[in-house]
């Protein structure tokens, strides 16, 4: 590192209260290069990257914290406001919070040009339409008189790009830029920051994802727990780990793992036998000619497919492809305009819901943020005894040993009996969430986006009890996400979907291995890959 | 919905609502006991005499059957022939154009007043510390639970008797509307920033206001910019209903500042069993609550969009 | 909601149950009891709020008017939510032309001034506790019952109740167990607002002499009494006063740390 | 009236300014004191307005817009002959057309009159016989006549103005007075402008123009006690009314303010109580109520000795009022054995008496309009005290139209009800058999119902009798029989209070009826 670095931090450490966020961590961002910061969530990634803006809310302290050549450990907010979005911008985690949903997101972006350039009005537009434009937002006038509610994700994305950008930086932080994005999104916008850094600026990325930073990183710093357990070029960390928990992480990333290999350490091993399906058996889940549009908007047309008994059929596609759309009408929260869905054989959609209440149990679903399907006045035992009572009730003891079992099953500790979802991990939820589902012993489960909101340990921990549970009860998964390597993982089949229309379906290995459709090429090609 | 559809759909509720309270009162007072041809002759104690009652009762065409009378209730409503009024003999439009304005003033003039008052106090937790914050908390909490009548005879007390600053009756002047207007504006500033307290300290700490401050803009700027403009939805959305509540506030602050006005005239209609000033009144004041729900609702389209839609 | 507060709101409201259903504990003597000899005394020993015009002790006379005060506002919130609760289910369940008509109706009533309302009611019914509960009552129903109709039509397309439907629950179920419950939650903090807001409305109707009539030690009426002397016996009006900012303070305040907690929920 | 201006003395009158007026009782529907006829427009009315006679210093009835008057031998007919050169404020001019035009007016049913009405009840025909004299005949001699004509209820207003419609003449009446009518803003004021052309009908050596001193005067209504009186220590008025007794004793003690006590002529302040309705168609029951209450220490602590305790059924100021103390001493062993005696022997639980199954129970509809606070708190104390010997009262606060319904549907037990006339005939309208007969107008003025024929026959005599000593002894013997009947409990005067900031001069002067008239008053700076 020859060139002189940008930021400068030596033994840094952020604490809130007496709890320690950041431990002496030490690092530099360097012109031209992009550092990574990688780790679990909660390691401390964030606040590391917010107390390089006097940002962190918590008490700061280090031997060295210099932005810019200043020592930014006694600056006066008048002096950060000159740093902040000028100097150094950061690209907030959370793009859909992070644009305020009442304003245009041409103001936000121009409001960071308001401050530190004292353009004129309409030559500030310009600048705003150009920047826009340079991440290639599509119809940039328009968008920039849209709020961000009405933006498309990966628009969001873009637009939060394009404000930092605006005030010129040197320094680009970018907070999991590309979680939660779909592959072409996420190369789009990798493809983004590495244009910066070849711009001479300096890039501190943050990711929970080793896989998504492989591409574009020259140098790694793994944290954990506030620390920075082990950094180095990003050849030596890949290719040569030191530390366990960075192994941990490389093997969390499921992209190329075959079905059943476990991707976590600390999950049980794969051992219990796949239990006999009788063959000539119904499927369990068939979809004929399924179609719904939304007014003029057609968000299905005409998909059908057929998952087996006790397999996985992983649907996939870009945002907006109609996937959750598909699963709402598999499981008869919404009316289709056209077509039918059989479930064991039987009718199921579209019907009268008091004629299919009988098959209800037969099919359990799996949201993406469980947190929000379960009702917030029930603790976790309270859950699982509604939904095993059949919601007659939800203190029962008679339920107190199954509860038991459910809670054991999905590797969750009976301690948590008396808590309230709000008081779990994410990781925790998501267990709690698919021991609900699992209460009726359905023969089916919908996931939509199950893992979506997870970091990729927490996930591997999931997608690995998943695993188990389908080798223990033969359950059968319709499995849905954008995340390609998720679904190589998971599914037996994958149906690949494109503007409503199922474009491609097939086993996996034959849909991964040899795409016939261009579009699947162009998301495949998308895809990061460690392996 | 676009535009022009939300405001139809908003005039056609708006008729709707109108015949609905026009009926209301109908019914209303013809519940209340007494004979409304007493009333026109000069309430119950009227020294009328029984054929000039016949003769008021057919004038007023209270001889016919109900189910007519309402018919021709809501002819003339329909042709805005609001009558004369029994007690003060004059037609009720010409009355109400005369108290109207003053009530609107007043009550207007409160809600900004109360506007602005909110927004300081808000702004004033943004920046104090713990123990000034706490203060400001009981201060509006308890600036929300006084009594208009009550706050008006201690402001009296306080700036006309002891202090000598303000007037305490209405003299026409800018300064005689401080009083009544600030005695209207406290009760309702205390409730409105109890409104805005929690969406303001949830938009503060919000990740879209941590990007604004990270993009440079200093703390103030972001509670102009972002603060309040999530500060201001809930109370805003209730804002139709303070102006409502303004109305019947402003009886009591009109009695006590003896000011000419709506409230008064209620008052009065109300006892002397006036049934057009009573129904001109009711009217009025629904079509004025109408008025500023839908500006309330145009300015909440056009702060949130997506929100206003449901 | 902190221990501390939620401890602070218990003694609050276990004072004022003690004040309205037991208040010759504090205050043994009678509210009614008049000595004109002793009038216009200002508070001191003998007389802790003083005595107003007609010697009657003002520290009794608040005390005994808990009740009616209270029982106003407690009475008229419980109509006004009973009404809201059943209009605002009704509206949010039922098809859109019948959601509509009770819409317009809800409007209809917020549109009439609430005092015109109260009047009339008073009008036909004379003055007294019961007509001002009914008054009061039946002008916060509107607003009450709008919140009732938007929490549940939100908790209607919830991904919670959609859970529940995935697992097989009926109409019933769904209403008793997940959309009542959770959409009254929210309610709680307004009720206890709403509640400081009756009694100071009742207030006001005794203030224009359509409240309880006289003797009554109800506070509004103290109240309306003392304005007339406020400048040469200011603790006539002050202690009522102080008794319904009280009141109406406190109940905001438990309403806001119940509103907190829901919110968190 | 006694005004306390404390420098009238040394102050020299000064021409020009407006007078702010702020009056406590409610808005007149009407300017014109014929129509209806209550005090508050006696109050008003009093500056554009004057009547034909007046009542001088010493309480003697004087002529006014009249010169001379006469009455024929019977006492059928009342020759009055008026002032010539007197002009309405409208142009026309002052003739005797106007008093057949005005009296008639009165009688007009669709006036809707009532204590101008009753007034004139006995004039049966009015004959103009020249341009300036006319005749009034009448149905039986009324030694009241002139007394009833002093009053501002049957002022003299222009004949042309009379024959506009009336809400018109409502709006704007025209007479002769120091001021007119120019504008009524409803709700905000009534504003008067001084006559330029006023003549004064009897000359004023004190006077060198005839001219009012202020240009005009702003008549306001501030309802709210406090707030008048605030207004008025601010500045921002001049005068008030309805002073209420605390402020009257704290202004009393701070020469900043001047005080103006004129207690109103005709009936005292009193409760009456319903003879015709149980249970005070017992006399036993009606002594028990009044020996009950002890209504002295009241007055003194609520009205802070502003007035004084009446035992009379007339004002202080009429001159042939009788009073008896004894009838009215607090006793409340004697209430409790007349009631015992009366056969309301037993109490319910709540400690009230009860016979046969009922309660001893009576209503008390009060107007919110005529009584005071002051009054308010006093008959509470009544309530409380009768509450001791076992009566439930039950005091129903009613705004002024509710009141007369309660009124008209013999609603009630007991009442306050003020009457306001020039003279002792009043007792003729409140206690003769005949005002228990509801006219065809509905309204009576004998509330406490007394039916007595002997006291009727008194009543007529002492006001067909032309001998004053006479009409002295026969008054005092009805007031006997009324006082002795329990039918009433004398209270206090018909409060009158005014009060003044101290730059206001030449308060003091008043009509018949002690109507305060601003001709004399002038503002310094
Ligand atoms: N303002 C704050 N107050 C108190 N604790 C905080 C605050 N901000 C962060 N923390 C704590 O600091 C720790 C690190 O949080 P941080 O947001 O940096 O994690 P992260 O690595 O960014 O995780 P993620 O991948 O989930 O974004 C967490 O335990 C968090 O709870
Ligand atoms: N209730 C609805 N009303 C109108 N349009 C809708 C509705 N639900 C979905 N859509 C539209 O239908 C299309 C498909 O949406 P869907 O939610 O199925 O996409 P998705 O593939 O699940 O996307 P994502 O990966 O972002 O979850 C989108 O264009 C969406 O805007
Ligand atoms: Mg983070
Ligand atoms: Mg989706």
């Amino acid at each position: 590192m020859s060139e002189q670095a940008m930021i400068t931090v030596r033994d840094l450490s952020v604490s809130f209260g007496t709890t320690a966020a950041v431990k002496n961590i030490s690092f530099t961002v360097v012109p031209g290069r992009c550092l990574a910061l990688v780790g679990e969530s909660g390691s401390g990634k964030s606040v590391t990257a917010r107390s390089l803006l006097g940002l962190s809310g918590g008490t700061v302290s280090a031997t060295e914290l210099s932005v810019c050549g200043q020592n930014a450990l006694a600056l006066p907010d008048r002096s950060w406001q000159q740093i902040r979005g000028n100097s150094v911008s950061m690209i907030l985690q959370d793009a859909l919070m992070a644009l305020d949903p009442l304003r245009p997101v041409g103001r936000e972006i121009g409001d960071a040009l308001k401050v530190h350039a004292k353009l004129p009005k309409s030559e500030r537009t310009q600048r705003v339409l150009q920047v826009l434009e340079s991440v290639r937002m599509p119809e940039p006038e328009r968008r920039a008189k849209q709020r961000s509610t009405e933006l498309s994700g990966g628009m969001r994305q873009r637009a939060l790009i394009a404000q930092a950008l605006a005030g010129n930086p040197q320094v680009v932080i970018a907070d999991e830029a590309t979680t939660a994005l779909d592959s072409a999104l996420t190369a789009l916008v990798l493809s983004q920051l590495r244009e910066l850094k070849e711009q001479g600026r300096g890039v501190l990325m943050i990711s929970h994802d080793l896989a998504q930073v492989a591409h574009l990183a020259d140098d790694i710093a793994v944290m954990r727990h506030g620390e920075i357990v082990e950094a180095g070029t990003t050849e030596q960390i890949l290719g040569n780990p030191q530390h366990e928990y960075t192994r941990q992480l490389l093997r969390a990333v499921p992209s190329g793992v075959p079905r059943f290999t476990a991707l976590s350490a600390a999950s049980k091993p794969l051992t219990a036998p796949l239990p006999n399906q009788p063959v000539d058996a119904d499927p369990a889940l068939s979809v004929t000619q399924l179609s719904k549009a939304f007014g003029k908007h057609q968000a299905v047309e005409e998909i059908s497919f057929e998952l087996p008994r006790g397999k996985t059929l992983g649907i996939v596609g870009e945002s907006g492809s109609g996937k959750t759309t598909t699963a709402r009408m598999v499981l008869g929260l919404q009316m289709p305009d056209d077509g039918r869905v059989q479930l064991l054989g039987e009718h199921f959609a579209p019907a009268h819901e008091s004629q299919r209440r009988m098959l209800r149990e037969q099919m359990g679903a799996i949201y993406q943020n469980p947190l929000g399907s379960f009702d917030p006045r029930y603790s976790v035992g309270q859950l699982l005894t509604d939904a095993l009572s059949r919601g007659t009730s939800k203190r029962a003891a008679e339920y107190r040993k199954t509860v038991a079992e459910l809670l054991e099953q999905v590797e969750l500790s009976t301690d948590l009996l008396g808590r309230n979802p709000r008081e779990l991990s994410g990781g925790q939820r998501q267990r709690l969430a698919i021991a609900r589902a699992l209460a009726p012993k359905p023969s089916v489960l919908v996931l939509d986006e199950p893992v979506s909101a997870l970091d990729v340990s927490i996930q591997a921990t999931v997608l690995d009890l998943l695993d188990r549970i389908q080798l223990e009860t033969g359950t059968s998964y319709l499995f849905i996400s954008h995340d390609l390597s998720v679904i190589e993982h998971m599914s037996d089949a994958v149906a690949v979907m494109n503007q409503g229309r199922i474009i491609e379906q097939g086993a996996t290995a034959q849909v991964f291995g040899a795409p016939q459709q261009e579009y699947t090429k162009l998301l495949l090609s998308a895809m990061p890959r460690l392996r | 919905m676009g535009t022009i559809a939300w405001a139809g759909r908003k005039a056609g509720g708006a008729l709707v609502v109108l015949w609905l309270v026009a009926t209301t009162i109908f019914i209303a007072i013809r519940l209340i006991p007494g004979d409304p041809a007493e009333a026109i002759m000069g309430g119950p104690g009227s020294q009328a005499s029984a054929e000039a009652l016949a003769a008021a009762r057919a004038e007023y065409g209270l001889d016919q059957p109900l189910a007519l009378q309402y018919l021709m209730y809501l002819g003339k409503l329909a042709t805005l022939d609001f009558g004369t009024s029994y007690s003060l003999k004059q037609p009720v439009t010409q009355i109400m154009g005369e108290v109207l304005p003053n009530t609107l003033w007043l009550s207007l003039l409160a809600l900004g007043a109360a506007w602005l008052l909110a927004l300081c106090f808000s702004a004033l937790a943004m920046r104090v510390n713990r123990v000034g914050a706490v203060i400001g908390n009981i201060l509006e909490i308890i600036a929300a639970a006084v009594p208009h009548f009550w706050l008006g005879a201690v402001l009296i007390m306080l700036f006309s008797s002891v202090l000598g600053w303000l007037p305490a009756v209405d003299n026409g002047t800018a300064k005689g509307l401080a009083l009544p207007v600030l005695t209207l504006a406290l009760p309702l500033a205390g409730f409105l920033t109890q409104l805005m307290r929690d969406s303001l300290s949830e938009a503060m700490s919000s990740q879209f206001a941590l990007a604004a401050r990270a993009r440079g803009e200093s703390k103030l700027a972001v509670f102009w910019r972002h603060g309040l403009r999530h500060a201001a939805l809930p109370a805003l959305s209730l804002t139709g209903w303070a102006f409502s509540s303004l109305l019947s506030g402003a009886v009591v602050v009109e009695a006590i500042f003896a000011r000419p006005g709506l409230g008064r005239s209620l008052l009065s209609a109300v006892l002397a069993r006036d049934i057009p000033m009573v129904t001109g009144i009711a009217l009025f004041s629904a079509l004025v609550y109408i008025v500023v729900m839908a500006i309330t609702e145009g300015i909440e389209r056009a702060i949130n969009p997506a929100g206003a839609s449901s | 909601m902190s221990r501390t507060a939620r401890v602070l709101c218990a003694a609050f409201i276990a004072l004022w149950l003690l004040i309205a259903l037991a208040p010759s504990v504090l205050a043994p003597g009678d509210p009614l009891a008049i000595n004109p000899v002793e009038a216009f005394q200002k508070p001191g020993a003998a007389h802790l709020f003083g005595t107003d015009e007609s010697g009657r002790d003002i520290y009794t006379r608040v005390i005994h008017g808990a009740r009616d005060s209270l029982s106003i506002g407690l009475a008229a919130t419980g109509l006004g939510m009973g009404l809201a609760i059943i209009l605002g289910t009704v509206a949010a369940l039922s098809p859109r032309w019948c959601d509509e008509i009770i819409l317009r109706v809800l409007e209809a009533l917020y549109a009439i001034p609430s005092l015109l309302m109260a009047l009339l009611i008073i009008a036909f019914t004379g003055p007294g506790v019961g007509p001002a509960i009914v008054a009061v009552g039946l002008s916060t129903a509107p607003g009450y019952a709008r919140l009732v109709r938007s929490q549940i039509r939100l908790l209607k397309n919830s991904e919670m109740l959609e859970a529940a439907t995935v697992l097989g629950r009926g109409t019933w179920l769904l209403v008793r167990n997940h959309l009542v419950p959770n959409a009254l939650k929210p309610l709680l903090a307004l009720v206890t607002l709403g509640i400081g807001q009756a009694v100071i409305w009742a207030a006001a109707l005794s203030f224009l002499g359509l409240g309880t009539p006289p003797p009554a030690p109800e506070w509004g009426a103290m109240l309306s009494a003392g304005r007339t002397y406020l400048h040469f016996a200011w603790w006539m009006s002050l202690f009522p006063g102080l008794a319904i900012v009280f009141v109406a303070a406190g109940a905001t305040m438990i309403g806001r740390a119940l509103g907190a907690k829901a919110r968190a929920l | 009236g006694t005004g306390s201006d404390p420098a009238a003395q040394e102050v020299q009158p000064v021409s020009g300014g407006t007078l702010v007026y702020a009056s406590g009782d409610a808005e007149p529907a009407c300017l014109d004191p014929h129509v209806g006829g209550n005090y508050p427009q006696a109050l008003v009315a009093s500056q554009y307005l004057e009547s034909l006679f007046t009542k001088d210093e010493d309480g003697k009835i004087i002529p006014w817009l009249a010169e001379s008057t006469e009455v024929s031998e019977d006492g059928l007919a009342r020759t009055i002959t008026l002032r010539e050169g007197i002009s309405f404020t409208d142009g026309t001019k002052l003739t005797a057309e106007a008093i057949k035009a005005n009296i008639e007016h009165l009688q007009d049913p669709n006036t809707a009159s009532s204590t101008g009405y009753l007034a004139v009840g006995k004039v049966v025909d009015i004959e103009v016989i020249d341009e300036l004299t006319a005749k009034l005949k009448l149905s039986a001699p009324d030694n009241a006549l002139l007394e009833s004509l002093s009053m501002p209820w049957t002022a003299i207003e222009s004949p042309k103005a009379l024959e506009r419609d009336q809400a018109t003449n409502c709006a704007s009446p025209v007479g002769t007075g120091p001021f007119k009518v120019e504008s009524w803003e409803h709700q905000q004021a009534v504003n008067l402008v001084r006559n330029e052309d006023y003549v004064l009908p009897v000359e004023n050596a004190e006077r060198t123009d005839d001219l009012a001193y202020l240009d005009a005067i702003t008549w306001r209504f501030i309802p709210e006690a406090a707030t008048r009186y605030a207004a008025l220590q601010s500045g921002e008025v001049d005068v008030i009314d309805n002073a209420q007794p605390d402020t009257i004793a704290t202004a009393s003690k701070d020469d900043a303010l001047g005080h103006l006590d004129a207690p109103r002529p005709g009936a005292s302040n009193r409760i009456e109580l319903n003879s015709a309705k149980a249970p005070f168609d017992d006399q036993r029951v009606r002594e028990a109520f009044i020996r009950s209450v002890d209504a002295n220490a009241g007055i003194s602590s609520l009205f802070f000795d502003t007035t004084k305790r009446s035992y009379s059924l007339l004002s202080s100021v009429e001159p042939l009022g009788y009073s008896d103390e004894s009838l009215f001493t607090t006793d409340v062993a004697k209430a409790n054995a007349l009631l015992d005696e009366a056969g309301w022997s037993e109490r319910d639980a709540e400690g009230y008496r009860v016979k046969d199954g009922k309660r001893l129970s009576l209503t008390f509809p009060v107007s919110t309009n005529q009584s005071v606070p002051a009054e308010q708190s006093l008959f509470e104390q009544f309530q409380a005290q009768a509450k001791a010997v076992g009566f439930e009262v039950k005091i129903e606060l009613l705004d002024l139209s509710s009141w007369y319904g309660a009124l008209a549907k013999h609603e009630y037990n007991l009442v306050s009800a003020p009457y306001t006339k020039v003279g002792p005939s009043v007792l003729r309208i409140l206690y003769h058999s005949n005002s228990t007969v509801p006219a065809p107008s509905g309204y009576f003025a004998n509330n406490a119902q007394v039916k007595d024929e002997k006291l009727d026959e008194i009543l007529t005599q002492a006001e067909e009798t032309s001998d004053e000593a006479e009409r002295a002894k026969l008054y005092e013997q009805a007031q006997k029989i009324v006082l002795e009947g329990y039918y009433v409990l004398p209270l206090y005067d018909q409060q009158n209070h005014f009060l003044y900031g101290k730059n206001v001069h030449g308060v003091g002067a008043t009509t018949a009826v002690s109507s305060p008239i601003y001709y004399d008053t002038f503002i310094t700076k």
